[in-house]
């Protein structure tokens, strides 16, 4: 209590002490309303119910304020450790700081935290955050290495071919994932003219902004579609089946399966020539055991521990477990 | 009483009772005005004595393709009540509107002190002494009587600190100095005044700060006798100090009662101006109208024995156990004070209020309670007071505005015939002479009177088995009352009840054949038409009061 | 007794004279433009601009890319026109347009596929919730702004309950709902012929029938509306029902345009840009003011930019300042041609 | 020239009989208290609830944890409460907020890490935007709704624009920053304190000086105010800069509190809960009414019950379900309590 300049803060590795009887975890996800992140909250619970874990997941939206408060608020709950995916790597240190103050476990998902700056790609090895997930570069770049295959399968010129990179562009690590897959695309491929479009990240905006897209551009002939996630993708290669583009002449590669499967599942030809399949589940479920191992056993948790990721495509997503609603 | 003894006063124009200042003879009193030591002297517009004449010169104003007015020139001599007459929609808002700066003039320009200004703004012409009493008043609903009356002018302590008991001391102190004080709690919510009040508040934002001009643009329209006069012996006071008054109102009565002079409007542009004594009622008349009228009213007695509206024992939320019959063909006056209670009643009547105890049949059947739909397709219509509150979608046409209750007659499928509903508001606009080029102008663009006719228009049009008219002529020029009294005559000789609530007591004279008087939420007594005179009315409306005070402003 | 109240010695005389505006649906184009000229003056101005720029932005497909796009705000950009002339608001609208849709994908699905059990579903949920809003706002005594404000959080948690927070079903197996979503009548998108019917059938209700009269008296006075007979109470209520349905409609189109029902995505944020729509278009928020007419040159106006920008290649970011400034730009101008005099606030 | 009025004979008599209410700022609390005792209820049930269900709730660890979370909410629903009492409204104070928190991290790296000067020129922009908001709506007669509507797209594309979208500047290595997002000055964090100032300062603004009074009457019945000779332009164009000023603190502690200046994120949506707290605390839409205590009770209630619902663990599908319903209970037993007639549109 009293007065306090605020920096009369911890620094140095954190020292959690491992707990006694029951533990509780707080699991913190950027978007929890979209599928994935509802899928990795689905993993994180049935992960937490084995081990016997007290699990509480929450969601941020893409609120960095409110990233701060609920990890104080689970703080104020007397949480054991802090998971948490951010909505935006710069209040990392924000995070990391108050966790450490507390004396709590700190574990980041799917996008990378840097305890010292805004920005994990300039960050000291040391100073990055424990990370379970899947490398954003790692998926772009998949993305991009299918797509050049698909590509050159399809023997298309990149004179008559575009890319549409569809994304939200204020979303960094949408960035990062079409950045990554237009490397790769132009290692295997190279020479095809990108067309970035600005969405929302959701199928309506995405197809209604690729529509005008191609109309812009009427002389293409193919088109390669990818983006930030599956409901760019899909919503792009929607646009271009109502414009009269044939399936033959696109060549979609999803992020995450879970719409493009929804293609696959029907009878029509479709422009979703493949997705990389990235199961949340895995993610939540790994990153609780991740958490439980440090607490309960005073285990180091890794650097960086990745999940599966699969490329799948009409033949292959069953079997491969992708699940469909 | 206390005013006078205020030692710089400059905060209320009002002061030094001359025990006999009604109408000097003398003309341009400037000279002596009580006043010239004040300070704020400095002010431009100002210095006194004035240096030339406060008014109009060749003024014209047109909306679009409306010519308001023309090259009217005018002058309000200080110490003087200038009356401005002339029918609805003859310009007389507009004039005023012009010298308050709240609208510009077209052509010419405004006069202060002999000085030509350009008058931007309210502000502006609050600055140089001008204020008017709307005809609409316009209160701020969510703060109490006290702020409304000083709103623009609150009283300030170190730095802006609201001092809100110099606040209300004043508003108190000049209730009670202008006679209002029974009538108007400091503390009530502007949202909670009745039409009258809220007439009081307006005329007391007006009598703030320093004036040199007041301008009443028909302040005793909703006002009755009682009100009236304690206005009256304010207007006294004001022309003893000095002060160039204007007042507009079709009340002729009034109008011999308080005026020196009378300028008359006929379609935007000045017939004429003479002095009030040597003038006569038909002389101002003919000027108005370019025609004469006999204003002399008699209606034939055509009640008949059938009763259609039966109320027992009603008890609303300040009215208490009213009984009241009215037969078909009768016409049945409602009168009383501000605050009686008489339009609270019709209210209830028409299902607007809730009934707590008591009983209303019409036609034999039980009223429906609760919603004024119910009422209506029942077969009862209501009037309101409160044109801009309760009756008019001031940004639709006269047409729609007069078919809103009887669409239900001039629908096919639903589908409203357009020009059976033209025809309908043309008719009614005809004959109830609503000055406008088509009934498709908006309402919010009419003069206050020609508004008022289309509320009466509306209920006329939908002709009810019972139909309650709350104020019906309020702001209603001489011609048009005429041909309103004569369509009410037309309806009772049709079968149909009226009651007619009105604050102006030679109307109720001439129309009703029966006088119900209320007073404090209850009546008080029944008068027929031989019984009911003028005296006799107001000693039932003030029964109680006789014995309480009585406001010392209506003493004069 | 009281049929006919207009005297024929009067009839003749009134005919003669009585046209001041062309009467009829027919007359609605006129009525239009005259209204909201600085809107068709701002449309062509955006459409030439950008016609000049870009070769394609005035094609056929172009344009009918547009009006695909705008047709799912201009659905609700209609109803909120109506919500709004009657004094209302309804925030609610994207989130009951996000329920329908995953309401509707679920029931096809769970019908065995039958494309009809999934749109009256859907349609049913949309008039209960519909009433639901109305119900809370008239006999609750709630602020519609406060009412539909709950309600933006409660449906949109309701379609997420739903749906488990997934998009559910996939409906493009189904013919009537590739209709819905690809077909075309007479050259023209279903989805654009879907708007126009409830556009007309609306801006028919609101001018040439009492019931649209009414709705403007609400509007425009209450008190007045209430004293003139009319039943606020259930006219409210079914206002807030025809939000509903069509906002249900709307969720239906949203799932057979993107093949499944997104229960957020999609129609997250559509409030604001139907509010938009229908204020730019010339409806007062205090209600008693405003057309389909404006609303749908509004939306027209929105499409045209938006897909201009992109089309154009422009930065998302870009885009947002420009859309901003230019709604200003529009507003400004038309202010400045009505010529109103500047005094209190602006409505 | 109105300073000295008052007759001295009146001068005692009024002094007895004058005290309706308590006057100065310590009467706030009681009046407070009686005008808004439905929510008071509400927030100590929603205490009591939470409270019974888990331990850590009412400790004041938690306590604070609620208060910091809604300071930024909260100074920003202060803010809209004038601006609705005056009859305007602003969306775009979200839009704000990242526009100043964008520019006090991107001032502070180039002034070679100076808070102040940060600061400074995030307060100088704020107040900028607001007055720029104020000067449309005032002199481009543009509709508040519709004006700020377009600043709240304009706004974010400014801030997305400076910063290229993205988290801006590191500020968590400065003293001042850090204080401001993390320090306690006796016991309560600083953010709280700054709130706490805001909604003090405003509140006696509104209730105790006739600045406060004129902003009644603009938004009571701007005609009224207008003929009193208030100048209206300069009132609004000057409740407009507050706003942005404001908007600008808030954007600062949102720089302090997340470590660098954030475009978008942490402010979108703002708009809407503090327009949320504004109507829940008692202010009409329509303008001329609401109240500072109100507000504030309203945002503590928003607040308990968010974290509540987090702290119990209940799916953020539920808490919009649960905030929508608890939103619409709360209205209408006020609505209840207070006992109107059931007349007209609700207000
Ligand atoms: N804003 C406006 N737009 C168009 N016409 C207007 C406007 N204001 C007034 N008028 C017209 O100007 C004329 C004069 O109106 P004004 O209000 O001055 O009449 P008035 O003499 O005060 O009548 P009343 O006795 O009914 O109050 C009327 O024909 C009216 O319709
Ligand atoms: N004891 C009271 N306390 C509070 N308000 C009262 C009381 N008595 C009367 N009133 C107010 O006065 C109103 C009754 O006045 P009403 O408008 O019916 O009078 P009226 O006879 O039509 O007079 P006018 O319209 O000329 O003022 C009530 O609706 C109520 O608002
Ligand atoms: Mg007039
Ligand atoms: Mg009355």
């Amino acid at each position: 209590a009293g007065c306090s300049t605020g920096q009369e803060t911890t620094s140095g590795s954190p020292s959690v002490a491992p707990v006694e009887g029951k533990i509780s975890i707080t699991y913190l996800q950027k978007q929890g309303d979209q599928e994935y992140f509802v899928g990795e909250a689905a993993g994180a619970k049935a992960k937490a119910a084995e081990l016997g874990v007290d699990l509480k997941v929450v969601n941020l939206g893409n609120d960095a304020n409110k990233t701060v408060s609920e990890v104080q608020a689970a703080i104020a709950q007397k949480t054991n450790g802090v998971i948490v995916v951010v909505p935006d790597p710069a209040v990392g240190p924000q995070v990391v700081q108050t966790a450490r103050d507390a004396k709590i476990g700190l574990l980041t998902s799917d996008d990378q935290v840097c305890a010292t700056g805004p920005d994990p790609a300039s960050c000291a090895k040391t100073d990055l955050v424990p990370r379970v997930g899947f490398s954003g570069a790692q998926m772009g770049g998949e993305v991009g290495k299918r797509a050049a295959q698909e590509y050159t399968k399809a023997g298309w010129t990149a004179a008559d071919t575009r890319i549409i990179a569809a994304w939200k562009q204020d979303v960094t690590v949408c960035g990062d994932r079409v950045k990554a897959a237009k490397e790769a695309f132009d290692a295997a491929a190279p020479g095809v003219r990108t067309l970035e479009v600005a969405t929302d990240n959701t199928p309506t905006g995405a197809q209604d902004k690729v529509a005008a897209t191609v109309t812009a551009n009427p002389g293409v002939k193919h088109w390669v579609v990818w983006g930030c996630n599956d409901e760019n993708v899909h919503g792009g290669v929607t646009a271009l089946r109502n414009a009269g583009v044939g399936a033959d002449d696109v060549i979609g590669v999803g992020l995450g399966a879970y719409l493009a499967c929804k293609d696959w599942g029907g009878t029509q030809p479709t422009g979703m020539k493949a997705a990389l399949y990235i199961n949340g589940r895995d993610v939540g479920a790994l990153a609780v055991q991740t958490m439980y191992d440090k607490l309960k056993n005073g285990k180091e948790m890794p650097a960086e521990a990745f999940a599966r990721t699969t490329m799948v495509d009409a033949a292959t997503w069953k079997s491969a477990g992708v699940t469909c609603n | 009483m206390t005013s006078a003894s205020r030692p710089t006063g400059d905060h209320h124009p009002t002061g030094a009772p001359h025990p006999a200042e009604a109408r000097p003879a003398g003309d341009r009193p400037g000279a002596d005005r009580p006043r010239s030591d004040r300070p704020g002297a400095d002010r431009p517009g100002t210095r006194r004595p004035p240096a030339g004449p406060t008014g109009f010169a060749d003024v014209g104003k047109h909306f679009g393709t409306v010519q308001a007015l023309t090259g009217v020139t005018l002058d309000f001599p200080p110490g003087r009540v200038t009356a401005l007459m002339g029918e609805n929609g003859a310009g007389k808002s507009t004039l005023l509107k012009i010298l308050t700066g709240d609208h510009r003039p077209s052509t010419g320009h405004v006069l202060v002190d002999g000085e030509r200004v350009e008058l931007r703004s309210p502000t502006q012409a609050r600055a140089l002494g001008i204020r008017i009493v709307p005809q609409e008043p316009e209160i701020v609903p969510h703060v109490s009587v006290a702020e409304n009356v000083h709103v623009g002018a609150l009283p300030t302590a170190a730095g802006r600190r609201l001092d809100r008991a110099e606040l209300r001391r004043r508003t108190t102190a000049d209730l009670e100095r202008f006679g209002f004080s029974g009538l108007l709690d400091p503390e009530l919510l502007g949202s909670d005044l009745t039409a009258a009040q809220r007439q009081l508040v307006e005329i007391m934002r007006a009598l703030t700060g320093e004036a040199k001009l007041i301008a009443f643009d028909e302040p005793t329209s909703s006002l009755s006798e009682h009100e009236t006069e304690a206005l009256f012996a304010l207007i006294d006071r004001l022309r003893a100090q000095g002060i160039a008054v204007v007042y507009v109102s079709h009340r002729m009565r009034e109008i011999f009662r308080i005026a020196d002079r009378i300028a008359v409007l006929r379609d935007g542009a000045l017939v004429g101006v003479q002095d009030a004594s040597r003038t006569t009622e038909g002389d101002l008349v003919r000027q108005m109208v370019g025609r004469d009228l006999s204003t002399l009213f008699e209606r034939r007695a055509v009640a008949t024995d059938r009763v259609v509206l039966d109320v027992r024992d009603v008890t609303t939320d300040h009215v208490r156990g009213v009984n009241l019959t009215v037969r078909a063909g009768e016409v049945v006056g409602l009168a009383g004070l501000v605050g009686a209670g008489r339009s609270e009643l019709a209210l209830a009547l028409a299902g607007d209020l809730p009934v707590h105890s008591g009983s209303i049949t019409l036609d034999g059947r039980p009223l429906p309670p609760g919603s004024p739909g119910r009422a209506i397709r029942a077969g009862l219509g209501l009037a309101p007071e409160e044109r801009k509150d309760q009756a008019l979608f001031l940004h639709r046409s006269i047409r729609e505005n007069t078919s809103i209750a009887v669409l239900e007659r001039l629908r096919r499928l639903r589908f409203v015939r357009r020009s059976a509903e033209r025809d309908l508001a043309r008719q009614y606009a005809d004959r109830l002479r609503v000055r406008t080029p088509s009934v498709e102008q908006e309402v919010r663009t009419l003069s206050g009177g020609n508004q008022q006719k289309v509320v009466l228009a509306r209920w006329l049009a939908r002709r009810p088995k019972v139909l309650i008219l709350d104020e019906p002529t309020r702001g209603i020029d001489v011609g048009a009352k005429a041909e309103i009294y004569r369509i009410i005559a037309d309806l009772a000789e049709q079968g149909v009840a009226l009651v007619v609530v009105s604050s102006e007591l030679p109307e109720l004279l001439g129309l009703a054949d029966r006088i119900v008087v209320m007073q404090g939420g209850r009546v008080t007594g029944e008068l027929s038409r031989a019984e009911a005179t003028e005296t006799a009315v107001l000693r039932l409306a003030m029964a109680d009061d006789i014995t309480t005070t009585t406001a010392p402003g209506a003493a004069s | 007794m009281t049929s006919a109240a207009t005297p024929p010695a009067l009839e003749n005389t009134s005919k003669s004279t009585a046209r001041t505006r062309p009467a009829g649906p027919l007359g609605a184009i006129a009525g239009l433009g005259g209204q909201n000229l600085s809107l068709v003056g701002a449309l062509v101005a955006v459409l030439a601009v950008f016609g000049i720029l870009n070769d394609n932005y005035l094609s056929w497909n172009n344009i009918q890319v547009i009006a695909e796009a705008a047709t799912i705000t201009g659905l609700l950009a209609v109803v909120q026109t109506v919500v709004i002339i009657c004094g209302g608001l309804d925030i609610s609208v994207g989130s009951q347009a996000g329920l329908a849709s995953v309401v509707s994908a679920m029931a096809f699905t769970s019908a065995g596929s039958n494309a009809f059990t999934g749109m009256a579903a859907a349609l049913a949920v949309g008039a209960l919730v519909g009433v639901l809003n109305g119900a809370v706002i008239v006999y609750g005594r709630v602020n519609a702004t406060i009412a539909t404000l709950a309600g933006l959080a409660a449906y949109k948690g309701v379609a997420q309950l739903v749906s488990d927070g997934r998009a559910q079903g996939y409906v493009l197996n189904d013919a009537v709902f590739v209709f819905l979503g690809r077909g075309r009548i007479a050259g023209l998108p279903v989805m654009v012929w879907i708007l126009i019917l409830v556009a007309v059938a609306v801006h028919v209700l609101l001018k040439y029938t009492d019931i649209g009269r009414n709705l403007y008296a609400i509007g425009g006075n209450d008190t007045a509306a209430r004293l003139a007979g009319i039943a606020i109470n259930k006219y409210l209520v079914a206002v807030y029902a025809l939000i509903g349905v069509v906002a249900a409609v709307a969720g239906i189109l949203l799932t057979a345009r993107t093949g499944s029902g997104q229960p957020v995505s999609g129609s997250e944020g559509l409030e604001l840009k139907a509010i938009t729509a229908a204020a730019l278009g010339g409806c007062a928020l205090k209600g008693g003011k405003g057309g389909i007419g404006g609303t749908l040159l509004a939306v027209a106006l929105l499409g045209a930019l938006d897909n201009g920008l992109t089309v154009q290649g422009i930065n998302s970011f870009w885009q947002n300042v420009a859309q901003g400034a230019l709604l200003v730009v529009a507003v400004v101008v038309q202010q400045r041609r009505s010529g109103d005099r500047a005094v209190g606030l602006p409505g």
